[in-house]
């Protein structure tokens, strides 16, 4: 493999840094891509970074040795960037942004940011409870389970969240605690949570993974999951889709990680030189239980 | 009794659990639910044996002067192939037996792989092990297919989450391996020729032990401990997760083993003491939750009572504490010398 | 190798096999690289290397010192995170400027580095567990200071990072480059040419017999600790400079990676033997696995970690060979 | 020093010793394995605290808190066991703290030639680049004396400097000696050679049991008396050794139970034939690095022989590693006993079973009470000190430690025993009861192969004698009225046997 490079013949050449394979999510993500490239005919030039930012500006500077095309990834975290792109751009090649944004005030170092906006997906965990919850007297005790502990998405879940529900002071987060996005860790916490904590109403876990974990601990206390705690999480996996069908989980604020056609649009244009808009929120729902049986059977990841 | 190997740990894990009971009466509180004890007791037993099995197994890696950074990839390993395993097949006890069976074989050769390089090749333990620490997700990812697999069959999650008697199967599973691991190395000649390895490599060769076959040994045994871990954390939560299974718990364990009172420069070692060690980083991680200490905090928190831990056990440093007590109290050396001699 | 340096009737001397192997693998790599995908062959590659690679490079060297006195330093990837927050919050919210900051992340880096030192020689803390300890701690103030990553636009530090160091051609360097490179001829000469260096040498080789031989063994190794606390915090600042940032999530393994430069260099963890130069090489190695990875841009995620663990076995596996066989 | 006191868990080291040392003059310090000698010798040097008492130098109180500081108040010390770092060069383990610098520069090139002056005046020539660790433990040890002449001291320290040196180097090491005697320093010196003692000191002070028995001036004192105050009763001098054992013509009859051909090894020694019978006991005589040592490796499989082939009862073998040569009951006690020998972390117990146990295997364990038992009997026999079979071996003195490697090879019942310097650090007492094991192990067919930089004991002990020089065989001679002469004519110009 390897000795094609970018500009020959009539195909282009996509660079792409991905974050890394933490997560089956992630992986559904790179998934997606991967496909929808070979579909729409573009050369992919794949990295993994593992994590680490470093990685993923080593990978971007390789592929502006490489000369391809475009260049697109998956910020590690939002800062950082300004350098490396600056030499993308000095290079002449265009930068594409998926699934979560950076924070650089030059906007002219990426064409456009194609994503979710994790503090929406939080806000949207606290619309619901408002409104399940907007009848109930006395005090909404809430635990919390976050993501891994300075992550961008466990920040920002935790704000969006945070914002909706101050709103209302009967609605009180008794326990947070990071659960590191591992059912693991979710479950371990949770409990904890359930011997520290004598009365826990709702549980709202950063991604679908904890909320899973957290449910074993629940139903090991004897308790009844969806029932005695009503559960909201983030990200819609099949595994989550699958509880909430079940009644085990109240309510799931969808992450989709699909981008790949959606990106691959953007990669044509973006290498025939076409104006594109600046910024497009991938398409996202959220399920309830009646909605998650409906798209359970379409479910890929 | 202060002389005893265990002492010290046995009394950091004891003075942890007492700060538990001032700062949270209800910590010790058990009861009977569903049948099965209850309690964050239990909670501490059940999380921490796979700490347990993997510390056990290190302690005798790091015995013979070696560590082993590669046990999370085969936790991962081991327990992606029995998830996929059972995935595939329709649940009972057969195809549990059969996926342990696999994942167990699979730790096996990733131990004897990692054996090969350090005592046939003569690579340095640790960059011998990182080989597999590295790779070794990449291949849990491959068999899981980078995506978590959930699977659904009681006998296999009885490794995890199952209870005898009322206890967790886990420490008991646990339990068994250290009694084990304990015979094995105690009553045959295991553990001697390991702390003589570890202690003087070359003396020990020129006694006429079979130092290789040794290595190779005890990276196996701990590649097993790792793998049987791998299906306890899996079946705990009825699934595999190739990505965070045992991630970083080769530090969790090296830290047991060392609070367990053996030194990482190889040489006398203590099963017992790992156990304890286990179980004091498991008790911390339990407390954190426990007294809601936000995620911020946690690293401060771990520092200061790991901190605390050591300086306790340090005897320089309850030697320097001795002298500072004593000095204000007793200036005068007790015998005095009556006259001075001159000399050179 | 072995036929190359027996045509020239030179006998590399024992000790420097180790360097000359990975020197003769990394050669043999790069050409195999260049073989094999387009654009490899540029000599801004091999620029690159050190350009990614310029805060890890610091911080393995500090590293070179600790276990060559036989101990090991967990704390170096907080220790880098811990600078790089810092670095943030004195220059974004406090609004501090660039040099003052620079003087107290190092100041802090070297403090953390000689209060693991002192709990090590003092205390007699196992190196492992002290320095867990710290890097506990440092990760620990991390995220008391900040859970969210700071975007660092102080325009000294920009100026900084953006400035290349032409060389000609369409080659260039970054300015943290030639940091790194003064760090670790600094570090040469200190090995070599110093009485300290001589004794983090002997202590690695003896402890007990440099402490009879009337060295100062106490010193030498909470010096050592403060070495390597100092070139955490320079690596945490080269690490602001390449991504104008201060994340509490950076470096999360990096001590591991930077352990494994070093060992891979040739340095023994054991203590007393290996050369700086070997870490330099190690570096490389670990880069040019990545880099051969990313320019091949075929795999996927795990096939990434399975061919960058198989790739560093052969890497291994040849050294030994190497080294063996002329023996 | 006065009334010094030093306590270990479990074993009063020193108790209320006084000790007098004046300028120009050479003073021993005598006592069997174990009386205190090298304790003192670290509580003086500031490496131990002490429990009470006090150190006066110059009429002053001192207190040092480490060798470097009694380092800086001028006194020089060579501690027992080589304690050098094996991984630096000769040049530097003689220069290390004191190199010559400019602007802090080591300089490497007047460095190295001062080590090779330094180790010139001991008339030791060897390439000072090397690496210590390449060096035979009698060159480390003159490594080590260099490095405490280097320094400008008032007071040095030598303990048992010439244990494992030939007479020659002792020779050389006593005229050094002597040298700064006049030169006004004050000397203490160590060693269980009492010729030596007699030779060099001025006066002796003797401990026993960590407790000090007298001063005395060496004009003042006999041998016999010597001895007499050291182990606190009469020793009977062993003179009869030589007969006790098999006469020259029952071992020639005896059957040959090793026996090399051409066996050899690059950078060791060159290929050398050699028979040995059982129940034959051949010494190797040889000067400091000409080989013995290399020689004995390959007959146990410790190093792998380039060239040759070795022959045990008549059957060919490849002695690829030690364990090859133990399965041949085969034994092999080093003279390196800190670093090739012993386990210092393991107890008297565990180090003594060790090669027993290990031929035996992991799964055949030697039952406790065999272990004690063995041990017991060992402590007993060698007079191990203190005779507590879980004592740490690290902790032990250096010349009981010897006794334990010793220990550990005799129950293993080989049927070679290779012994290289077996009595290194070993008081007279000690000393001769080695000899008598040996010949007493040889009379009940044990053949022995011994190893000694003493000419006079391997003289003593051996039916026939090999010569070494320059890593060559160059003569096997019959020992019937070998004289010490003979041999030393032999080993320094070499002849056809
Ligand atoms: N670190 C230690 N811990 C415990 N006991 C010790 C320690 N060092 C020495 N001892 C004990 O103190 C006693 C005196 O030992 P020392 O080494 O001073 O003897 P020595 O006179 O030098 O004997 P040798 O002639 O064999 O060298 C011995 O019984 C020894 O076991
Ligand atoms: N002059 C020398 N220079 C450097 N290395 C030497 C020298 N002589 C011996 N050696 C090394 O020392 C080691 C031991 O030599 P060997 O032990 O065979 O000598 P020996 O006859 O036992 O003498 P001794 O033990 O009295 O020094 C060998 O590894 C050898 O390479
Ligand atoms: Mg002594
Ligand atoms: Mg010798």
């Amino acid at each position: 493999s390897g000795g094609s490079s970018g500009g020959s013949g009539g195909a282009v050449t996509l660079g792409f840094a991905q974050v890394g394979a933490e997560s089956g999510w992630r992986t559904a993500n790179t998934k997606s891509i991967q496909e929808s490239a070979k579909t729409a005919g573009i050369e992919l030039k794949f990295s993994d970074a593992q994590q680490k930012q470093e990685n993923q500006i080593s990978a971007i500077r390789s592929y502006i040795q490489q000369k391809v095309k475009v260049i697109a990834f998956s910020p590690v975290v939002e800062s950082g960037w300004d350098t490396v792109l600056k030499e993308a751009k000095t290079a002449n090649i265009p930068v594409i942004l998926t699934d979560r944004a950076i924070d650089s005030p030059d906007k002219s170092l990426y064409k456009t940011f194609l994503g979710s906006d994790f503090i929406a997906e939080g806000k949207k965990a606290g619309q619901w409870l408002t409104k399940e919850f907007g009848s109930a007297t006395g005090q909404v005790n809430i635990v919390e389970l976050q993501g891994t502990t300075g992550s961008a998405p466990a920040n920002d879940r935790k704000k969006g969240f945070a914002d909706v529900i101050a709103a209302d002071p009967k609605y009180k987060i008794v326990a947070s605690q990071t659960g590191e996005f591992t059912r693991a860790k979710g479950k371990e916490v949770m409990e904890a949570f359930l011997k520290s904590q004598p009365k826990i109403d709702v549980l709202y876990a950063h991604n679908d993974d904890m909320a899973l974990g957290a449910i074993e601990a629940i139903e090991a206390a004897g308790k009844v999951p969806g029932k005695d705690i009503k559960i909201v999480s983030v990200d819609g996996v099949k595994d989550a889709l699958t509880a909430l069908a079940d009644g085990k989980i109240n309510h799931v604020v969808e992450c989709n990680p699909l981008l790949g056609p959606q990106l691959m649009d953007l990669v044509k244009k973006v290498a025939a030189g076409e104006q594109v808009p600046a910024r497009i929120e991938t398409q996202e729902t959220e399920f309830d239980q009646a909605s998650a049986k409906a798209a359970l059977p379409q479910r890929q990841y | 009794m202060t002389k005893h190997r265990l002492f010290w740990p046995v009394v950091a894990l004891l003075a942890l659990l007492l700060g538990d009971l001032i700062a949270s009466p209800a910590f010790f509180s058990i009861e009977l639910r569903d049948g099965h004890l209850y309690g964050n007791l239990v909670d501490i037993l059940k999380n921490g044996a796979p700490l347990i099995l993997i510390a056990i197994g290190m302690t005798l890696v790091i015995a013979t002067r070696g560590i082993d950074l590669s046990v999370g990839a085969v936790v991962a390993i081991s327990g992606s192939l029995a998830c996929l395993w059972i995935a595939d097949h329709p649940d009972g006890v057969g195809a549990t037996l059969v996926a342990v069976g696999l994942a167990l074989g699979l730790s096996l050769v990733l131990g004897v792989w990692n054996g090969w390089l350090v005592a046939q090749l003569g690579i340095q333990p640790i960059i011998a092990t990182l080989i597999l620490m590295v790779a070794g997700r990449g291949i849990a990812q491959l068999i899981s297919g980078g995506q978590i697999i959930t699977i659904n069959s009681a006998p296999y999650e009885w490794i995890g989450s199952g209870f005898v008697f009322t206890l967790p199967s886990a420490i008991l599973i646990a339990l068994a391996v250290f009694v084990l691991a304990s015979l094995l190395v105690r009553r045959s000649a295991l553990g001697l020729l390991v702390e003589a390895v570890g202690g003087n490599p070359e003396a020990s060769r020129l006694a006429g032990l079979r130092s290789a076959r040794l290595t190779w040994l005890v990276y196996v045994f701990c590649a097993l401990c790792a793998g049987i871990a791998g299906l306890m954390i899996s079946a705990n939560v009825h699934s595999a997760d190739a990505n965070h299974a045992g991630l970083f718990i080769e530090l969790d364990a090296i830290l047991a083993v060392v609070v367990g009172g053996t030194q990482l420069t190889g040489g006398r070692f203590s099963i017992g003491g790992a156990v304890i060690g286990a179980l004091l980083i498991q008790t911390l991680t339990t407390t954190v939750y426990a007294l809601g200490i936000p995620p911020e905090a946690i690293m401060l928190f771990k520092a200061v009572v790991v901190l605390a831990v050591c300086l306790l056990q340090s005897p320089a440093f309850r030697r320097k504490l001795r002298r500072r007590k004593a000095r204000p109290a007793a200036p005068a050396p007790a015998s005095a010398p009556e006259k001075v001699e001159v000399t050179a | 190798m072995t036929t190359l340096t027996r045509i020239k009737g030179y006998r590399p001397q024992q000790r420097h096999l180790p360097i000359l192997a990975t020197m003769a693998l990394l050669i043999g790599a790069y050409v195999f690289g260049a073989a094999s995908y387009d654009a490899f062959g540029s000599g801004q590659v091999v620029l690159d290397l050190f350009i990614n690679n310029a805060f890890l490079l610091v911080v393995a060297v500090g590293m070179t010192f600790v276990i060559l006195t036989g101990g090991i330093d967990l704390s170096v990837g907080s220790v880098v995170a811990l600078s790089t927050v810092v670095s943030g919050d004195l220059m974004q919210k406090h609004g501090w400027s660039a040099y003052a900051a620079i003087a107290v992340v190092l100041v802090i880096g070297a403090l953390l580095g000689a209060g693991m030192g002192a709990l090590i020689h003092f205390f007699e803390i196992q190196p492992f567990i002290a320095t867990l300890i710290g890097m506990f701690f440092a990760r620990g103030l991390c995220y008391t200071i900040s859970t969210e990553a700071y975007s660092i636009d102080n325009p000294t530090i920009a100026t900084l990072a953006q400035t290349q160091i032409p060389l000609g051609g369409e080659l260039h360097i970054s300015i943290s480059v030639v940091v790194a490179l003064v760090v670790v001829l600094a570090a040469v000469y200190v090995l070599a040419f110093t009485r300290f260096g001589r004794t983090v040498y002997s202590i690695g080789g003896n402890a007990q017999s440099a402490m009879l031989m009337g060295l100062k063994t106490g010193r030498t190794k909470i010096a050592v600790y403060t070495i390597s606390g100092f070139c955490s915090a320079l690596g945490g600042l080269l690490l602001v400079l390449y991504k104008s940032s201060g994340d509490p999530l950076n470096g999360v393994g990096l001590e591991l990676t930077a352990i494994a430069a070093v060992v891979i260099g040739g340095t023994i963890l054991t203590g007393g033997s290996g050369y700086v130069l070997g870490t330099v090489l190690g570096i490389m190695v670990l880069g040019i696995i990545q880099t051969l990875i990313t320019f091949d841009g075929t795999l996927n995620s795990w096939w990434t970690s399975i061919i960058t663990g198989a790739l560093l076995f052969v890497f291994i596996v040849l050294q030994r060979l190497v080294t063996r066989r002329t023996r | 020093m006065t009334g010094i006191r030093k306590e270990f868990p479990g074993v009063l080291a020193l108790d209320g010793v006084g000790f007098r040392l004046f300028p120009g003059e050479v003073h021993a310090l005598m006592g069997e394995n174990g009386a205190g000698k090298s304790t003192l010798i670290k509580v003086l040097t500031g490496v131990y605290g002490v429990d009470a008492g006090t150190i006066t130098l110059a009429g002053t109180a001192v207190s040092f808190g480490g060798p470097g500081e009694a380092q800086q108040a001028g006194i020089s010390t060579v501690y027992q066991e080589v304690n050098l770092c094996p991984n630096l060069s000769v040049a530097e383990n003689v220069c290390l703290g004191r190199e010559p610098r400019r602007f802090g520069r080591i300089q490497w090139g007047p460095m190295r030639r001062r080590a090779e002056e330094l180790l010139a005046r001991l008339d030791v020539h060897v390439d000072v680049s090397a690496e210590l660790s390449t060096c035979s433990i009698a060159v480390q040890q003159l490594v080590a004396i260099a490095r405490a002449l280097d320094v400008d001291a008032r007071v040095l320290v030598l303990d048992e400097p010439t244990s494992s040196l030939d007479a020659g180097e002792v020779e050389q090491l006593l005229k050094v000696v002597r040298s700064l005697r006049e030169q006004g320093l004050a000397i203490l010196f160590v060693s269980h050679f009492i010729d030596q003692v007699f030779a060099v000191a001025d006066r002796m002070t003797v401990l026993r049991n960590g407790k000090l028995i007298g001063e005395y001036r060496t004009a003042d004192i006999t041998p016999v008396e010597l001895v007499t105050k050291m182990i606190g009763k009469e020793l009977q001098v062993l003179e009869d050794l030589e007969d006790s054992g098999p006469t020259r013509a029952e071992v020639a009859d005896a059957p040959v139970f090793l026996s090399a051909a051409d066996l050899g090894r690059k950078g060791g020694v060159e290929p050398f034939s050699l028979d040995v019978h059982a129940g034959e006991v051949v010494g190797l005589a040889g000067l400091l690095g000409s080989g013995r040592t290399e020689l004995a490796r390959l007959l146990f499989g410790a190093d792998h022989a380039d060239s040759g082939s070795i022959r045990v009862d008549g059957e060919t073998t490849n002695l690829r590693t030690p364990r090859a040569g133990l399965d041949h009951r085969i034994a092999f006690c080093s003279e390196n006993r800190k670093t090739e020998g012993l386990v210092e972390e393991l107890t008297v117990r565990e180090n003594i079973v060790l090669a027993l146990q290990a031929s035996r295997g992991w799964a055949r364990p030697l039952s406790r009470r065999r272990q004690d038992e063995i041990a017991g009997k060992y402590i007993k026999a060698l007079d191990i000190r203190p005779a507590n079979p879980e004592a740490l071996v690290g902790n032990l003195s250096g010349g009981n430690q010897q006794k334990v490697l010793l220990a550990r090879w005799l129950i293993t019942e080989p049927r070679l025993l290779i012994l290289d310097e077996p009595t290194r650090g070993i008081d007279i007492g000690a000393k001769t009861e080695i000899q008598r094991l040996v010949t007493q192990l040889s009379a009940e067919g044990m053949a022995v192969l011994f190893i000694s930089a003493e000419l006079d004991e391997v003289l003593r002990l051996s039916h026939r004698v090999v010569v070494l020089r320059d890593r060559k065989v160059v003569a096997q001679r019959e020992n019937q009225g070998l004289t010490a002469d003979d041999v030393m004519a032999t080993m320094a110009e070499g002849a056809v046997s």
